[in-house]
């Protein structure tokens, strides 16, 4: 394993210092507990937004705290969910009065420990609402699993809660902008290389030197089925097609399309991608009105992509317009 | 014969060297079936919890440690595993709370409230494929022994063994529950990491029992 | 050899095509012969500014067209300059009758298709200037080589030169604002991996599992000594050492922190990388006054990273501030 | 013995097929001192420059073919060697431009004119483990050649030993233009890949002067 890293241990640590050195104008870090807010965090009177999971997804979540989108986060271990205590401490730091949402990624570390932090800020009187994001088609949704994973589709979430929550919407509203989201966003992945945890210093798993992983997980979990490489236009259809067909969009639907890397795939590759995609969509008579494309759910330097769609209407295109002003997406200010 | 608040301190150290002994074994575990991350994190709740033990020197009861130890679990190892062992101990100490001596039957208390309180917290039934298929045996097994009349070590012994059974017996399963559901028919082959983790917990409980 | 990529030798037509259905707000692409404008080229009366060079970098340079920075990029073939007519027909896109800037990298071939577009359009009556980005310390610079290389302080140069073409500078101006922040910037880099060119379909290099390669290029030319790996912060100074030998900056300077990720590094290094060359910087009483960490003159896949350090004045800071709309870097619209 | 627009065809055919058989070899002495693409770079070129071939079929005189290549690389092989390679063509076809037939003068001039050319654009002298060590040997050798009374397809064929020893004596040295430069002594032991697609190119030249 080469990484540049110190002692694996300090990673977070040190990797959470250098965000906060180098945004200084945007965030504050706390080290201990480990939690990034917005330099005016809490915005009296505006719901507080509070976002976290495992580390190793950069941007997510450090890098959208700020303006228009997250009030705080809660970088974990590496792909490990961050205890109840910094979730608190961050709850507590963002909460101007109008209530804290918590935006949750569904894994069942998350889902727990966001819990316990919950049910811990309401025992000091802080309103916390929870939505659990769960767009990644790849797993089966069924009574018998943990149920679809939180993936990319995450950060549109984010930037869109994030907006409600500026423009003032109080904390029911910003809850239920973001549920419209997590019923719209669908996502799905594919790894042609594995990643590989500083603690652990090995793959997290193997891939043959002509195989890829359809469905994998932001955090290398096996996906829907391991294929010979296909040429990217084969494989963005495999993958779009589980997405059309579960997510309720028709021809003459405006949608947004996002293209996100997995942190070790060259941006070429992305937008050829992307060109495909958009093509599909297309044929499909489906307008792609907004767009994103690069690196924001990332799995450290696994090779790889995952596409995600966002049907849209007039009211989510305003708010995913609206400024931003983040370390990772930023424009109107 | 019964256990004291000496053997819940030696059943939490062995327990913090037996799991770091075993960290890269439980790592390899979780990156079959989930993320590679379940020795690390038992590791680093169990080490975090070394110095706390250093300066609860006048615990008179077990579940003094086994509560600072929930504490501890809760902040440091994150993940699944974390709020879950965190609410076993919490609630096994609740359910031996103020006793100085645990009989047999306190024994099966501490079990039985532990593993309830990771049903309570996951939802995960018997045959799920997670760290419930170590616990719910175990409890079964130490009522049987306690109904046999064994004593406080034997009955943790009985407790350990059916474990370690528990953890062999979910290798040809799918999971229901956490990261490994995912997977499907691929799980299929592969030990639960967390059942495994039980069974070295309870096999340290035996033996810190047993040395006693 | 896996990549998301259809026919090896469409790979730079089809990211093109994808880059321009994904920013149709930002961009026009054409794609024979391949260029990128921005979409209100030519700009009347302002100076315009194309630059180009090997794809495989990027964002550099398309992520850099848009207000305030480019008003073209030429991308040649992965890592190979683009010929003459592209740059040629770029130029002639973005003549606003002020002139045109062109931003090359010391490349031998950039230098020399470059050289030959400017012969072409002074024959065409457009006013051509060009400067020549040579930031990178690990080469020695010396009469006896082509030269110090073109690597990451090149987008620093597009943005302050974009700025101030932006503001209606003349051309003198724009190209003397260039020099001079090309006379201030140094960089430096490091490999952890080779990439793979996708015609080339093999490593470009080899290094061993316990190998780093100091001083790399942007393709994967070799560099100053290859070594075993380092912890991260004693490969942060062995990088910073010779940037701050090279350029003239005494203790009170002000300069722009740049940490340059390769294409495949995952963002935590970035930041622990980032960590450690402020508090370096600190150390020698140098003020970091703005920073920049991310993907922007990548080399594929590569894992690694690279410094960039630029001395600022006030002329340099204002410009730096100044309004950019790209499709990789954004700010004040 | 002279040579015509025929040889010029046949030269051009064979240095495409030539150069695409050797592609892989000349990425893999790039890839080894510089950046990996020169075999991909001259063969794109050259493939370019058939259809054009097919297209020039009443061009009377080398210099009409020679100049069509030199545009045809100019705007397709990009990198150092497209215009390096570019200049040389164009630069040929000047220094013949209107002769239908070649002889031994002429070819010295023809081969002069492309190597001044280079030199021109690229400033590397004799050394500096550059193509310009593979012309420049050829140069004079088929200086001398001409001067000795030699045939043109002779001299081509002496131009083209020279290249191709130049090329091979270019592997000890260190660069001191191009890519390579940045290596220092590391660039010690690699043939320079310029120097190698020139050997080839004028090898490909005798042949097809041979074979007239
Ligand atoms: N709902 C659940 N109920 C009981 N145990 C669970 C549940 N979900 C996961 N587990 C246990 O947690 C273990 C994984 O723990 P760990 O790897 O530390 O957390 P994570 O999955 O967040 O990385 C699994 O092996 C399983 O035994
Ligand atoms: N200044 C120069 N003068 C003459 N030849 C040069 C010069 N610079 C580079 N070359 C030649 O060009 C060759 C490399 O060509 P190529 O790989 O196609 O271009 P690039 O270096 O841009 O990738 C070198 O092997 C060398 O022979
Ligand atoms: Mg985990
Ligand atoms: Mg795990
Ligand atoms: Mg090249
Ligand atoms: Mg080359």
């Amino acid at each position: 394993m080469k990484k540049l890293v110190n002692d694996p241990k300090n990673v977070v640590d040190e990797a959470v210092a250098g965000f906060g050195a180098a945004h200084g104008d945007i965030v504050r870090v706390s080290l201990d507990p480990v939690f990034i807010v917005r330099t005016d965090a809490p915005v009296s009177g505006k719901v507080g937004i509070v976002s976290g999971g495992g580390s190793g997804h950069e941007p997510l979540h450090g890098g959208f705290v700020g303006l228009g989108m997250l009030d705080a986060a809660v970088p974990g271990a590496v792909f490990t969910s961050p205890t109840p205590d910094p979730i608190l401490a961050a709850t507590k730091a963002v909460d101007g009065g109008a209530g804290v949402l918590h935006i949750v990624k569904n894994y069942t570390g998350d889902v727990l420990n966001f819990e316990t932090a919950a049910d811990l800020a309401a025992a000091d009187d802080i309103e916390v609402r929870s939505v659990i994001v769960d767009d990644d088609v790849a797993v089966k949704d069924s009574l018998y699993t943990a149920g679809r994973r939180g993936v990319a589709g995450t950060v549109l979430v984010e930037k869109i809660a994030g907006a409600a929550a500026e423009r003032g919407d109080d904390l029911d509203t910003v809850a239920t902008v973001a549920e419209k989201v997590i019923g719209r966003v669908r996502s799905m992945g594919v790894a042609l290389t594995p990643c590989v945890v500083p603690h652990a210093g090995e793959p997290s798993f193997t891939l043959a030197d002509d195989e890829i992983e359809i469905g994998i997980g932001i955090h290398g979990e096996p996906g829907r089925e391991r294929i010979k490489m296909e040429p990217a236009d084969a494989i963005v259809d495999r993958i779009l097609g589980p997405i059309l067909e579960d997510l309720p969009v028709t021809a003459g639907d405006k949608v947004l399309l996002f293209v996100n890397g997995m942190g070790g795939t060259p941006q070429v590759e992305l937008y050829i991608v992307f060109r495909r995609a958009a093509e599909v969509l297309a044929d499909r008579g489906i307008e792609v009105t907004r767009t994103l494309v690069g690196n924001f759910t990332t799995s450290l330097e696994m090779q790889g992509m995952s596409i995600t769609v966002l049907t849209l209407d007039d009211e989510l295109t305003t708010l995913w317009d609206a400024p931003v002003h983040t370390a990772a997406l930023r424009w109107g200010k | 014969m019964s256990v004291d608040v000496a053997w819940a301190e030696a059943w939490i150290r062995s327990s913090a060297k037996v799991l770091s002994e075993h960290r890269a074994e439980l790592n390899t575990l979780d990156r079959e079936i989930g993320d590679g991350d379940h020795g690390e994190n038992m590791d680093r709740g169990f080490q975090a919890m070394l110095p706390k033990l250093d300066s609860l020197t006048d615990a008179a009861t077990p579940a003094e440690l086994l509560k600072a130890l929930a504490a501890t679990l809760i902040s440091t190892v994150g993940g699944a595993a974390g709020p879950l062992y965190g609410t076993a101990y919490l609630k096994a100490a609740a359910a031996v709370s103020g006793a100085a001596e645990l009989d047999g039957p306190a024994i099966i208390a501490l079990l039985t409230a532990g593993r309830d309180g990771i049903v309570l917290r996951g939802k995960a039934e018997s045959g799920d494929k997670t760290m419930i298929d170590a616990w719910t045996p175990a409890v079964d097994a130490a009522t049987e022994a306690a109904a046999a009349g064994a004593s406080a070590a034997l009955i943790l012994a009985a407790a350990a063994d059916a474990a370690e059974a528990g953890a062999v017996a979910t290798e040809p399963w799918v999971a229901r529950k956490g990261r490994a559901s995912y997977l499907g028919e691929r799980a299929i082959g592969h030990r639960d990491p967390g059942a495994q983790s039980t069974a070295l917990i309870l096999r340290c409980g035996a033996d810190a029992a047993a040395q006693a």
